[in-house]
């Protein structure tokens, strides 16, 4: 009867899945069963006893406690029966493991919004290890979704001013759909995503050059990117503005002199050097506050804000 | 609440019907019954539709317990206590009206349910004095809050409850009066006797569940700490 | 229950106790406000409601004539119990909510009005995050 | 029920719908049977609205992306459809049609405890379908019809005056609630005990509990909705320290109990229809009567099993899912009763019957669907898909839609004095048996494999489901027209209904057909059980000596 289940429900492809399946299915041939059954006494009480002439004679029966008690208390056995197993699998759910690896879900009209540990980000892409537990910290930033993956048969709502969590093992590797389910206005239906469950060299890939998106992304624009995601717009802003740090705009090829009174021409090799080792020249003027990138940065990312940084003249 | 109140229906059967007999009933007691019994029902929906408010106020009470505290200390507890004084005394007279048709005795109904108005006017009056009071130092419900120098943030709430659950309250004071001004009409119509006061008793159950919500309101808007 | 009704006709309850019920309404109106001024510590609201309650069932007993009137009375209490369900269900789950917070927070960002509003944290900067960027 | 027969127009008073005739007078009634026929004429013109937009949102998945109108229409047309078929069709239908006009009928009342203020709630009535409807104008409302918040307090359009509409339709819903109540209390027949009730007036009672109880709280919600939007009052704004998953609270606490407000007077006329079509006694008085209360009063326990994902606690979790599988208990224990009463009988297989059977089929099959969604984890997987769109169809549309239709069939004789066309309304019904499951059985396997409700827009895998089902839903408009023509088409004829055409024991059949204005030219005493088919009925008192 496996072609029955698969033909009901999406292909399994996390680890916690089982107990669903199988409880989905209890209560899917328990309603075949009582449909049939009920079904079959109905046909069988019509069929033998149809409606001959007005003047039948029926037998007076006003009620039979036993048989009544016994009706109430299968089905009794039964619900509470299902409730345990319901319960147990929704306990599994809810219990996260300590060594989950936590990615923050913002959900707003009318995209999800991915931040993995290192601090990078992506939209409606997700990637993730295969065989490892992964935790999502959710939030919403306007009205309430709910991120819904059927292959992993979970779900959780995704609310204002406050975090929920889910968590899932992806079991199989491949693109896994996800949807939001809670009505959240006109984009609703293409408010959509895609969990990539990732082979170990899949997911080292990702890990060094990003996922499909920025691989593929021209570098001026992944450098804006990091610009706006990776908190340099907190100290640079990029239009001549003092901020916590220098501004960004027109410092390609110009000349600074930094604290110690050396002299340094800005070029890629003095931007990678001031995103990765930041104290190694403090422009003079400014604390030395920058934190270093080192880790955080992918290399195309360095490269890519070089041509940014390029292109603000 | 009207349906009681109902002038006699031409009946084609022509029974000799006590005046005030509704066609469907057989005799007064079943009618009184009838609408005494609706009126409960009524009154549940009364204390349940409230009751949304009370369990919204517990709510975010329990969620902002200081805003909520700062808050309240912008009411003067002496005006709710005496408006608290003025509902309980109006039940008392409105109790006593319907004592006074109870055994037929109209001059005595008519005076109690003239002071029972009276006093609701009175409740009206005070919570009018505190209204402008409000008005005037802009704590007024949501996004028309504009009081200035409030230490704890957030208690702009507390004065959207206030004004919902008393504004939802006064409206049911105004529209007991007009009920009770009405009865007092019909009382002196000579409507009433010993026999027929089923009206009086029940404009009675609701002025008192009036009175009763309000000695909810008081302790929860006015004395919490 | 309809062939009760006129035999509680009769029943009419008098000045005297009415004045006496008013008198203790009075009374416990004190009693409220003076408690009020005592500290209870977390049991202050429910000192109130206390009172309060017994307050209502003087008004429901005598004024409303309920201590008479069984039918109604049950009518009545039913609609307070489920009331109280309502509220008390209510409360449970939202008392006992699990807090969820990022990694690197460690309490939950509080929002208020008048107070610049309630902008996420994102994990990686400590910053509130800033207008979403387009899709 | 009583020992006399009285034959129809003896003393020569006209029927009811003969005696003072125009509109007038129809506007102007206290009868609850005119009043009973104002609401079924208005309720099937907002079923066909309704019906008409659910075509429409079949018609626009028929295709993935855009079919025929873009998503903010699409999102406007689906609450509309909502909130006209709940707000405006099934909660006043069957108590507000069957009840009002069958219920005195049934106790040998002269007329309910309150006539006036059931003509206020067909008022009430009309003007909260006015106001439901004039959000038309406001630009729509395309919230869904739960309203949750915050969407619903930044979204703009005519949500105020929707939320505004469900809250004065409340009152109209309360109305007749509480009429009911005290009818049942002080109106009944002389001799006619509790459990002389027919059942119905049970199912009706246990309603009425809800109305009373449920409503108000909904009325408040709806409220603070309205402040929200208009004064930011906070309660359900994040930003302003309100918690916007309250409102799902306050809303389903009642909208979960108005559920049963929906099953509970289908289960009503099942307990009518299924004894006198099978001539049998029902089987199991009490237990079907104490599970309409028990229902009634569990409703209430329940609410948060819509909520399971909502972030709510697991402990709150899993005692909102544990007390709803209770709910199966009551509802089973009347589905094998109605069964065990056709069993022996001599089945009269009559249109009201052939609906009624096929209410117990799709019943099964809705409720048994309901066990998924109340089960937790299960629910995790299956919230907000088409599943919970099918079963809420099966139990709302199917259930108490062919609920109706058994009512209507079954009493049509009494209200217009008329009998319909037996043979076309069978083909109706069919029609209707195969449409409803063509309909939403894809609806059940495409929720299952993950399609979200409210979507306008879906993945090519869902189609061929889809497909089937907006098939399946032009089947079952073709079947519900036919219904609708063939009772319409009786009224064309003189009156040829005998007082009693299925011989059934209720009072309401020894009053003419249709009944004079004040019911009975004699008031009805109860001697006989409302179900004792005998050929000797044996007067209650009797037999209550016997049993001693
Ligand atoms: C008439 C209306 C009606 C009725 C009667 C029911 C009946 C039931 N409903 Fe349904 N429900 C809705 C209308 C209704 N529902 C609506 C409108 C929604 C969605 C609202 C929205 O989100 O828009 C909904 C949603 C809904 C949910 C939330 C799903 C979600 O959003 O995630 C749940 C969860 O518990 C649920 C459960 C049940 C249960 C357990 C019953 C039970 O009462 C069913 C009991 C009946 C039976 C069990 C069948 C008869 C018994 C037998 C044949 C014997 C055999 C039985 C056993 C062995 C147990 N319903
Ligand atoms: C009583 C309630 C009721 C009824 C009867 C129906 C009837 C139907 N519904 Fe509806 N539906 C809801 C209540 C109901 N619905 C609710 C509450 C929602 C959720 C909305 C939301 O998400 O907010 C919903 C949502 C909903 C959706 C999901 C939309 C989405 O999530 O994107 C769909 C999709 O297929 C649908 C289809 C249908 C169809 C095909 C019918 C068909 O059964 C309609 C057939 C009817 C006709 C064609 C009219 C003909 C009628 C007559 C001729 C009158 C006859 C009368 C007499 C004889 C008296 N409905
Ligand atoms: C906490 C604040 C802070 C953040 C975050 C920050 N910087 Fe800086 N940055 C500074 C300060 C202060 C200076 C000047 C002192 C120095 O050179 O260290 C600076 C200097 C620089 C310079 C040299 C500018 C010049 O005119 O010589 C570059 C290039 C630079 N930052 C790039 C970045 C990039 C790219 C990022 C984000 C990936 C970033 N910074 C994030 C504070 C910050
Ligand atoms: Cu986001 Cu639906
Ligand atoms: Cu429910």
């Amino acid at each position: 009867m496996n072609w029955f289940r698969d033909f009901l429900l999406p292909k399994s492809a996390a680890s916690n899945t089982g107990d669903v399946d199988g409880l989905f299915m209890f209560i899917t041939w328990l309603t075949v069963f009582f449909f049939f059954f009920n079904g079959g006494l109905i046909w069988y009480a019509v069929r033998k006893w149809r409606r001959r002439s007005n003047d039948d004679i029926t037998p007076h029966i006003t009620h039979d406690t036993k048989l009544e008690i016994i009706w109430s208390v299968i089905p009794l056995i039964v619900v509470m029966f299902i409730f345990f197993w319901g319960f147990r699998g929704y306990v599994r759910a809810w219990v996260v493991p300590n060594d989950a690896l936590e990615i923050v879900v913002t959900g707003k009209k009318w995209v999800w919004e991915f931040e993995y540990p290192d601090g990078s980000r992506s939209l409606n892409d997700l990637h993730v290890p295969l065989n490892k537990p992964v935790k999502l910290v959710m939030h919403s930033e306007d009205v309430i979704h709910s991120f819904f993956v059927p292959a992993f048969r979970i779900k959780r709502d995704v609310i204002p001013g406050r975090y929920t969590e889910l968590w899932f093992t992806a079991t199989e590797p491949g693109v896994h759909q996800v949807y939001c389910t809670e009505y959240c206005g006109k984009g609703h239906s293409d408010m959509l995503a895609r969990i990539f469950a990732d082979t170990p060299e899949q997911y080292e890939v990702f890990l060094r050059e990003g996922d499909e998106q920025v691989r593929k992304m021209p570098l001026k624009e992944l450098g804006k990117l990091v610009y706006e995601n990776k908190g340099c717009a907190t100290c640079h802003s990029i239009d001549g503005t003092r901020g916590q740090g220098p501004s960004l705009k027109a410092i390609y090829g110009q000349q600074i002199t930094d604290a110690a009174g050396k002299s340094h021409t800005i070029d890629a090799n003095y931007i990678r050097e001031s995103i990765l080792n930041p104290q190694a020249s403090v422009v003079a003027g400014y604390e030395p506050i920058m934190p270093t990138f080192q880790g955080l940065l992918r290399e195309r990312e360095i490269l890519g804000m070089i041509e940014y940084i390029k292109s603000l003249q | 609440m009207s349906d009681s109140t109902t002038t006699v229906q031409t009946d084609r059967h022509a029974h000799a019907h006590p005046p005030g007999l509704q066609h469907h009933f057989t005799n007064m007691t079943q009618q009184f019954e009838a609408a005494k019994l609706g009126m409960w029902l009524f009154l549940v929906t009364e204390v349940l539709l409230f009751g949304g408010l009370f369990v919204g106020y517990g709510i975010m009470h329990s969620k902002h317990p200081e805003a909520f505290v700062a808050a309240h200390h912008h009411l003067d507890w002496r005006l709710g206590a005496l408006n608290t004084i003025v509902l309980l005394l109006s039940s008392f007279t409105m109790v006593m009206g319907v004592w006074a048709a109870q055994t037929g005795q109209r001059k005595k109904l008519i005076a109690f349910l003239l002071l029972t108005v009276f006093l609701a006017l009175v409740f009206m009056g005070v919570k009018y004095v505190e209204y402008s009071h409000k008005f005037h130092e802009g704590l007024l419900p949501g996004k028309f809050y504009s009081h200035q120098g409030d230490t704890v943030p957030g208690q702009f709430m507390f004065f959207s409850f206030y004004f919902m659950m008393t504004g939802l309250h006064g409206i049911h004071v105004l529209l007991g009066i007009v009920a009770i001004l009405w009865i007092t009409f019909r009382a002196w119509r000579g409507h009433f006797s010993a026999q027929y006061y089923g009206p009086v008793d029940i404009t009675g159950l609701y002025w008192h569940l009036v009175d009763l919500i309000w000695i909810y309101l008081f302790p929860l808007m006015y004395l919490i700490s | 229950m309809s062939n009760h009704a006129a035999d509680h006709a009769h029943e009419i309850t008098g000045p005297r106790t009415y004045s006496l019920i008013l008198l203790a309404l009075l009374v416990l109106t004190i009693i409220t406000v003076a408690a009020a001024r005592f500290d209870f510590g977390s049991m202050n609201t429910v000192v109130a409601i206390l009172i309060a309650s017994i307050k209502g069932s003087l008004v429901a007993l005598y004024f409303m004539h309920l201590r008479h009137d069984r039918f109604n009375a049950v009518i009545f209490v039913l609609g307070l119990f489920f009331l109280a369900v309502f509220l008390i269900w209510t409360l449970f789950d939202i008392s006992t909510r699990k807090t969820v917070l990022p990694g690197n927070l460690k309490q939950a960002p509080q929002a208020f009005p008048g107070a610049p509003l309630n902008k996420p944290i994102r994990p990686s900067t400590g910053q509130p995050l800033g207008a979403p960027p387009a899709p | 029920m009583a020992d006399a027969m009285t034959p129809t127009a003896a003393h020569g008073h006209p029927d009811y719908l003969s005696e003072n005739k125009g509109l007038w007078n129809w506007l102007t009634t206290v009868d609850h049977k005119r009043i009973g026929l104002m609401y079924l004429w208005s309720v099937t013109a907002f079923m066909i609205i309704g019906g008409l937009l659910a075509l429409v949102i079949r018609l626009e998945l028929l295709t993935p992306r855009q079919t025929i109108m873009s998503a903010e229409l699409y999102n406007r047309a689906f609450t509309l459809h909502g909130a006209i078929m709940t707000f405006l069709v099934i909660i006043p239908a069957i108590p507000a049609i069957l009840g009002n006009f069958a219920l005195p009928l049934l106790l040998g009342a002269k007329d309910v405890a309150f006539p006036r203020l059931n003509l206020a709630s067909l008022y009430v009535y009309w003007i909260g379908a006015a106001m439901a409807v004039s959000t038309l104008l406001l630009g729509g409302v395309d919230t869904g019809w739960t309203f949750y918040t915050p969407y619903s307090t930044t979204t703009g359009g005519g949500v105020s005056m929707m939320v505004l509409a469900a809250f004065v339709l409340g009152f109209s819903s309360i109305f007749t609630g509480l009429n009911f109540i005290a009818t049942t209390h002080k109106l009944r027949a002389p001799g006619m005990g509790w459990f002389q009730l027919p059942l119905f007036v049970w199912g009706m009672y246990s309603t009425a509990i809800i109305q009373i109880l449920a409503t108000p709280v909904l009325g408040i919600t709806l409220l603070l909705l309205v402040m929200e939007r208009v004064f930011h009052i906070g309660i359900f704004d994040p930003q302003l320290g309100g918690d916007p998953v309250l409102f799902q609270h306050f809303f389903w606490f009642y909208s979960h109990p108005a559920v049963y407000i929906m099953i509970l007077p289908a289960m009503a006329v099942m307990s009518e229809v299924i004894p006198t079509f099978s001539k049998k006694s029902i089987f199991g008085y009490k237990a079907i009567a104490f599970s309409s209360v028990a229902i009634a009063l569990l409703g209430f326990l329940v609410w948060a099993h819509h909520m399971f994902v909502a972030g709510m606690s697991l402990f709150a979790g899993a005692i909102f899912s544990f007390l709803t599988f209770f709910i199966a208990i009551p509802s089973a224990i009347k589905v094998f009763n109605w069964i065990a009463t056709m069993w022996r009988g001599s089945i009269d297989l009559k249109v009201p019957m052939l609906y009624a059977i096929n209410f117990l089929l799709i019943f099964t099959i809705g409720g048994l669907t309901g066990l998924f969604l109340a089960s937790l984890s299960t629910d995790v997987h299956l919230h907000d898909t088409y599943f919970v769109v099918s079963h809420f169809h099966y139990v709302m549309a199917g259930s108490n839609m062919l609920a109706l239709l058994a009512g209507l069939h079954y009493w049509w004789p009494k209200m217009y004095g008329r009998m319909y066309n037996n043979t076309l309304a069978t083909i109706a019904c069919t029609l209707i048996f195969i449409g409803f499951n063509a309909t939403f059985l894809p609806q059940f396997v495409m929720g299952s494999r993950g399609m979200p409700r409210r979507y306008y827009n879906y993945l090519e895998q869902f189609q061929t489901m889809h497909v089937a089902s907006t098939i399946g839903s032009w089947i079952l408009a073709a079947g519900l027209f036919l219904a609708l023509a063939t009772l319409l088409a009786s009224l064309r004829k003189p009156k040829d209904a005998v007082p009693n055409p299925w011989n059934g024991r209720t009072f309401e059949w020894e009053a003419g057909s249709p009944p004079i204005t004040h019911n009975f030219e004699h008031t009805p005493v109860c001697i006989y059980s409302p179900y004792d088919y005998r050929e000797h009925p044996v007067p209650i008192a009797e037999e209550e000596k016997s049993a001693h």
